[in-house]
């Protein structure tokens, strides 16, 4: 366990209110439980309030595009899989334009944390629908109501391979930060989508409101598949971990004779004449 | 009599193997010590429709099958009505009547008939073995060496069965055999000039990913995609085994944004695709740019617009190479015409973007990526890797490193995650020296300021053109156009001047220099909008210049530069 | 019922063998059997082997660009909701680079058949892995075989509010065109995965191994959705109508008030001197 | 004295209301028949930060909030450090004093304290009503007409409840009230000017909203990006209740992909978008290009790369909106100079998509798309629709229509699906005159000069320049940038010949004859590279030009252009 101030950066902007505080201090309990080193940590983060995470929690940050988030995290974990790469972004980042990375990098079951700060709204934008927002939903570009059903992002990722599904609420942060301690800990691709009210433009989709809307998962068998999907079925947020399974991960299976670590000082590569056969 | 120097096209439908036969014969011209050329032929469906692969062999070094071929030899149909024009006088035409007999009308050339598909059917059981058998007929016709020729049929199916191997050279004997009698061509004469056997046969994309491996290039992120696929698939074959990592990627969009989070994380990366692709790539080049991130792309181009002709040659991204992308930003685009080039400037393009920390492109085209060109071994003591400012063991400068410090050249220090006392952000916002987002003015300007310093620093260390001849009339290329072009050259009656554009971003002042003289000067590209000759107008000032120009797909012949050159000038 | 041979259109130049063959007989006879008629219908396809499917089936088409026929087909469909629209393509095509496509089209539940045909290999592009391929799987592009799990496209797109999911196989063309007439009269968004054998490069996933590998749903009520997942999530491949459902369509929720036919002449739109208030 | 023209800045937190403000005082402004331009200054961000709002009104035709301010409302620190030097001697700073006491280091204007937000949560009980109560203040400061500015008030909140609109106007009276005593502004003099109400007050992106509305525009396509979502937002509102669908796509791919499936299927499509989201955009124009289908995207540029500053204005995506793209490819690229322009060229993009079967680009940036300006209330009457070769009814042709038949305009006849005798193909693929896939080369060159032709002849009826004063030095600049460049020719001693270029691509021929006569010319841009002086340059051979740029996020003041020409020229 490490000093949980080593993990202070800037003072957030976020809205005082956002549910993005609850996130940022549930990660760095999380961090400082499992002793994370910030030298060794990458937080990659796609673009949005959300996003802007890894501005406020210290350690190796890279801010990329949105949602592009979880393919930058594929390249960084594979050229260098001893860093803990963890992902974090918003639900339009992850959900609506990062889709296809997300259902990769779970098929892949990359060794990487992916934590979805899930508004169902578009917050850094001023307040648009979102692929989490409910049917109906009246936003500024859905004044007559969505007409979309939700992604269910948990399902999304188990159906796509994930191995450790869980689902938190940015209300109870002590439950965040183990949901998230385990995440990382988990070896495999781990999601964790918490539910994390934004007080400026969803009116709706409140503390109050999701603390209705969800409920404790209690005396489930996370290893249960098809119960995890069952669970996802669910009109309520189930709260907790959904689903986890140890398969091997994706670096491991890449990774199956030596590493190249890119710490270390190059020379040119004499070996491609050994290719030179081929050539010939 | 021609000497030395032979053409032969090999036509079929696609999986009649020409492809394979006209390996086998590209072999044995660099064993018997000649430079190849190549140009392949095929559409956009994998069985059915006409194939066709031309190859040259010859003494002199040649980077374009020339105006006419020596030789057809022709599997079907399409083969006759598409080529049998292109043979040369005194060439020969060989005709495999199996399937089907046809009039060949042409009284200037031999027309060889042989069935034989049927003949490898009846004799080996394996009709497919026609090809071998063809070569036979080749070899015999040409006078080629047939112990180097069997020599080469065995190394190419090395990783074959005994059985496989000895079909082939029985296959060969027989065509050898099935021709005795026929008119030999008393016309040509091929020596064998073999000495030190230090060349390589290889085609640009199979150079581009040995200069990547040559350079330390560990991370490949690539979507499949004609032409570029085989830079994947020959490193996904040989970064395994040196520890490294080949994947293929969601989209090109996940790709190029593995490769920037590749080379964040400090390897060397490169991504690597075609026209359709590249303009995926575009948000994810501009994140490189801002966050200053060197990683190498490839776009292999391919006849656009849109999905195109996706077999097909052409130069005409030479636009979005440069421009692509919204906002002003800093990168570097090359252009090799050779196969050659095509090695070196794929192991610099990773010195130079480390150097600057800039995405680098290499632009290539169909025919550079596949034409297979004679090359000798590559020269890999003269090369250097540079990582330019790679920080791996800063002195503590505090709690966040100043990744971002405003340094003379406005190239900063670089840390990647694992280093310690190097922490800090990244991001593609405006940020301050530690990568923290700002939008405060003054810093911007100064981080603008910076990247766009790079640009003029780096034209220092960039190619310059490579210019041939001298003249009051100049031609200007870029790529694959060179082959045609010389040969243009030697044929026109009065001094040219050519000058080979090489860097196209940013733009090198030499080219200037070199059209002071000037007076007329000929831009030669295959694309339609001119887009080179816009480049050279743009930035020399210089506009009296003739586009001569091919958009159909099909590389330049150099008798259509000459033509148009002559037509021009009154010559 | 139409005579089929008014799907004509050129002869197909897919290898002697393919399964797209089937796919396409299977098209033909579904449409011949509800009377499709050519000039309200529209085939949209990416890029792919399989994409070229409407150079062979005689209706408006378009082969748009890899990975994003379902959005084309979005804004047809929405601009003209009375044409039958139909989506084909590829394994690549679908469940690689349109992934993100895939999952949205399938929330909206707009009222397209989606068919997938899955030859588990790259064809068009001469034999790289795809993402359906099975783990291990040797190709050029995997030379020490994949180290991915599959992207199971029915399950996906279940998981994403598909309110029809079928799986077919190009061997079995009678039982397709069967499918494939119930996933077009399906009133919603119909995916269907068809098995199509490439015979060129996937020496693997042949006709007699999808034989080996599937088995008929019998049964089966396909209003369970619980069930469909558990189906979907079996080792082998269940053919048949796995879900089905009806629920309101996109189409049917986004024009509550009246459809605008493009297919009429237009004047200048004078109504816009009634929004004038909002800026005064 | 100062007459009929007044600046006011409204600066404080985010959420301090500085907006809201600022959006009562521009409506005033219209009301007493002034012309307005405003300026938005907020960071990427929702709650805190510095944010300011500028807003002038003046009885002359203005599209640029000037050099100076007449009056400061400061309900923050910053907006006394940021913005105390730029009010004009003489004017005057309104500090709400409620959270902070400050030093004002300004002997030369008027300097008022207020407790405004105490005395708002006193009387009233709200804090955030203090805005209102600004406007008291500055009503009375400035005589404005109490009645009219109440109106303004009542009709701001309509949509509002009643109570709501009487506690404003209760703080507008408390404003006024408190502020007797206060020296007056005796030496600004505002009339009121309002004839007859024929205007509007509207933002730029307001203004495309409703030309394409106009246009019959029935189908937008977007993914939410700043500064362009107000589009989406506007027609989702105003769309379906005329049978139009608005949908916010899951990416900017799905968007582009989605408005060319919408006008393929028959109706008029646009997407939006600002640079990173066009990047993204750019494989599916290439497609729109190739198919040959009319589809209309805005830009509206912000500051890039990447994510960059994405509430600051630039103009450095003009390179990509040409060039962007791989292949060769026909399109047209126009900028709107202000809000009337916004609203008529996308009306006409329609059209001209349409006609020429091209996607159009509307260049727009952040300070047109935001910028609030009074316009006359649009000339319906002298538009008129046109949809080109769209054929309702074709006649028999066959089972397949000629859908790219080679017209001599190379436009061909477009039918769309549920039309009977029209059925076809379209493809990104080289195609037939059917658009059946071909690769045969005699068709590629067709069907490019085909669809490369068009370029030549939409040249014709594209938007040529603007056209302003005589002389041998010329500026040159296209968008937002007209109108602190004509208050700069104000104030220059010699005549100054002002081009405005208004299309981008294809480029007109009328700059270089407008250049004829031009020594020098100062090309006016916010990017860094000179991104229009290159257009400039390459496409007219003039070459003596001096880039006058800005990058810094905010947009240009009169001044900055008027002092860079007085120092080169040496006036
Ligand atoms: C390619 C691209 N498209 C759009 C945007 C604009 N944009 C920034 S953040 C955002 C979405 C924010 O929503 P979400 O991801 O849910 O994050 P939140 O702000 O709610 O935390 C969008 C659309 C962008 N920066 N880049
Ligand atoms: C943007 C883009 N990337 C890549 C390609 C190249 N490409 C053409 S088809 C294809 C995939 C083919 O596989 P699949 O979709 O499974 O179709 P199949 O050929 O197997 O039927 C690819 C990668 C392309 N045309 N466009
Ligand atoms: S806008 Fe919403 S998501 Fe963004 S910081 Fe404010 S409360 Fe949080
Ligand atoms: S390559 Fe495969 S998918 Fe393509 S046509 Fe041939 S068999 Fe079919
Ligand atoms: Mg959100
Ligand atoms: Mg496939």
């Amino acid at each position: 366990m490490v000093n949980i101030n080593l993990y202070d950066r800037d003072t957030p902007t976020w809205c005082p209110g956002c549910g993005d505080y609850g996130v940022l201090t549930a990660l760095k309990r999380a961090a400082s439980n499992l002793g994370l080193d910030p030298t060794k940590t990458v937080l990659v983060t796609g673009i949005g309030c959300s996003s802007k995470i890894n501005s406020y929690f210290y350690s190796y940050g890279i801010h990329t595009i949105h949602g592009r988030a979880a393919a930058v995290a594929t390249g960084i974990k594979l050229s260098n899989p001893e860093l803990e790469v963890i992902i974090a972004g918003g639900d339009g980042d992850a959900y609506a334009i990062g889709t296809e990375h997300l259902v990769h990098i779970a098929r892949r079951n990359l060794d990487v944390a992916y934590i979805v700060m899930n508004n169902q709204i578009y917050g850094l934008t001023k307040g648009q629908v979102s692929p989490t927002s409910d049917e109906g939903f009246i936003t500024i570009t859905t004044p007559y109501g969505s007409y979309e059903k939700p992604v269910n992002g948990p399902l999304l990722a188990l159906a796509s391979g994930a191995t450790f599904v869980a689902r938190g609420f940015s209300g109870d942060p002590l439950q965040l930060s183990n949901i998230i301690e385990e995440a990382i800990k988990h070896k495999g691709f781990a999601l964790v989508d918490v539910l994390s009210p934004c007080v400026t433009w969803n009116k709706i989709n409140t503390y109050d409101w999701y603390k209705e809307n969800s409920y404790q998962l209690k005396d489930h068998d996370p290893t249960d598949k098809k119960k995890a999907f069952e669970i996802l079925l669910d009109e309520k947020f189930a709260l907790g971990i959904i689903y986890k399974k140890e398969e091997k991960t994706f670096e491991e299976k890449v990774f199956r004779k030596f590493v190249h670590s890119p710490l270390k000082p190059i020379d040119v590569d004499l070996s491609i004449e050994k290719i030179y056969d081929e050539f010939r | 009599m021609k000497i030395n120097d032979l053409a032969v096209r090999i036509g079929g439908q696609a999986g009649d193997g020409s492809l394979a036969t006209g390996e086998i014969l590209s072999r044995y011209f660099r064993r018997i010590g000649f430079y190849v050329a190549t140009d392949k032929d095929f559409p956009s469906r994998i069985r059915g429709g006409h194939t066709s692969y031309a190859i040259r062999g010859a003494q002199k070094k040649i980077y374009s099958i020339g105006d006419r071929i020596d030789a057809l030899l022709s599997f079907d149909e399409d083969s006759i009505s598409l080529h049998i024009d292109e043979i040369e006088p005194g060439g020969v035409v060989i005709y495999d009547n199996s399937r089907k007999d046809i009039e060949i009308n042409r009284e200037d050339i031999k027309k060889i008939k042989i069935p034989l598909a049927n003949i490898a059917r009846k004799e080996l059981g394996i009709e497919l073995i026609k090809n071998t058998m063809a070569l036979g007929v080749i070899s015999h016709l040409f006078h080629f060496d047939e112990v180097i020729m069997k020599e080469t049929i065995k190394d190419t199916y090395k990783n074959k069965s005994e059985k496989i191997i000895e079909e082939n050279l029985r296959a060969f004997d027989i065509g050898v055999e099935k021709s005795k009698g026929l008119p030999l061509m008393e016309n040509y004469s091929l020596q064998i000039l073999r000495g030190e056997d230090d060349t390589l046969l290889l085609m640009g994309n199979e150079a581009i990913g040995l200069g990547a491996l040559a350079a330390g290039c560990r991370f490949i992120a690539a979507y499949p995609i004609t032409p570029a696929s085989d830079v994947l698939e020959f490193l996904s074959k040989h970064l395994p085994e040196r520890g490294g990592v080949a994947i293929q990627a969601e989209s090109e969009i996940a790709a190029i944004n593995m490769a920037v989070g590749a080379a964040y994380a400090g390897l060397r990366a490169m991504a690597v695709t075609s026209g359709p692709g590249f303009d995926l790539k575009t948000e994810g080049i501009g994140l490189a740019s801002m966050i200053e991130q060197p990683v190498v792309i490839l776009d292999a181009q391919r006849a656009g617009p849109s999905t195109g002709l996706p077999t097909k040659t052409e130069q005409s991204d030479i636009n979005h190479a440069i421009y692509g992308g919204h906002g002003d930003k800093a990168r570097i685009v090359i252009a090799p015409g050779n196969v050659e080039e095509a090695f070196y400037f794929s192991f610099q393009a990773f010195n130079l973007s480390e150097k600057f920390q800039v995405p680098v492109i290499i632009l290539s085209d169909e025919l550079i990526s596949w034409n297979k060109q004679v090359v000798k071994k590559f020269d890999l003591k003269s090369l250097k890797i540079e990582r330019g400012k790679l920080e791996l063991n800063p002195s503590d400068k505090g709690k966040e490193f100043p990744r971002y410090s405003l340094e003379d050249d406005g190239i900063s220090y670089r840390t990647i995650p694992g280093i310690e006392k190097g922490i800090h952000l990244e991001t593609g916002d405006e940020h301050d020296i530690y990568g923290h987002i700002t939008e405060n003015p003054v810093n911007r300007v100064k981080m603008m300021e910076k990247r766009m310093k790079k640009i003029e620093l780096m034209k220092k260390e960039l190619f310059p053109s490579i210019v041939e001849g001298e003249g009051e009339v100049a031609i200007i290329s870029m790529g694959s156009t060179m082959g045609p072009i010389i040969e243009a050259m030697e044929r026109l009656p009065k001094n040219i001047k050519f000058i080979r554009v090489r860097t196209l971003f940013p733009f090198l002042d030499d080219v200037k220099e070199n059209l002071k003289d000037v007076k007329i000067a000929f831009v030669v590209e295959q694309n339609y909008l001119g887009q080179l000759e816009d480049l050279v107008k743009l930035n020399t000032g210089f506009r009296n210049t003739v586009g001569i120009r091919k958009y159909d797909g099909r590389s330049f012949r150099p008798g259509i530069i000459e033509r148009k050159i002559r037509e021009v000038m009154g010559w």
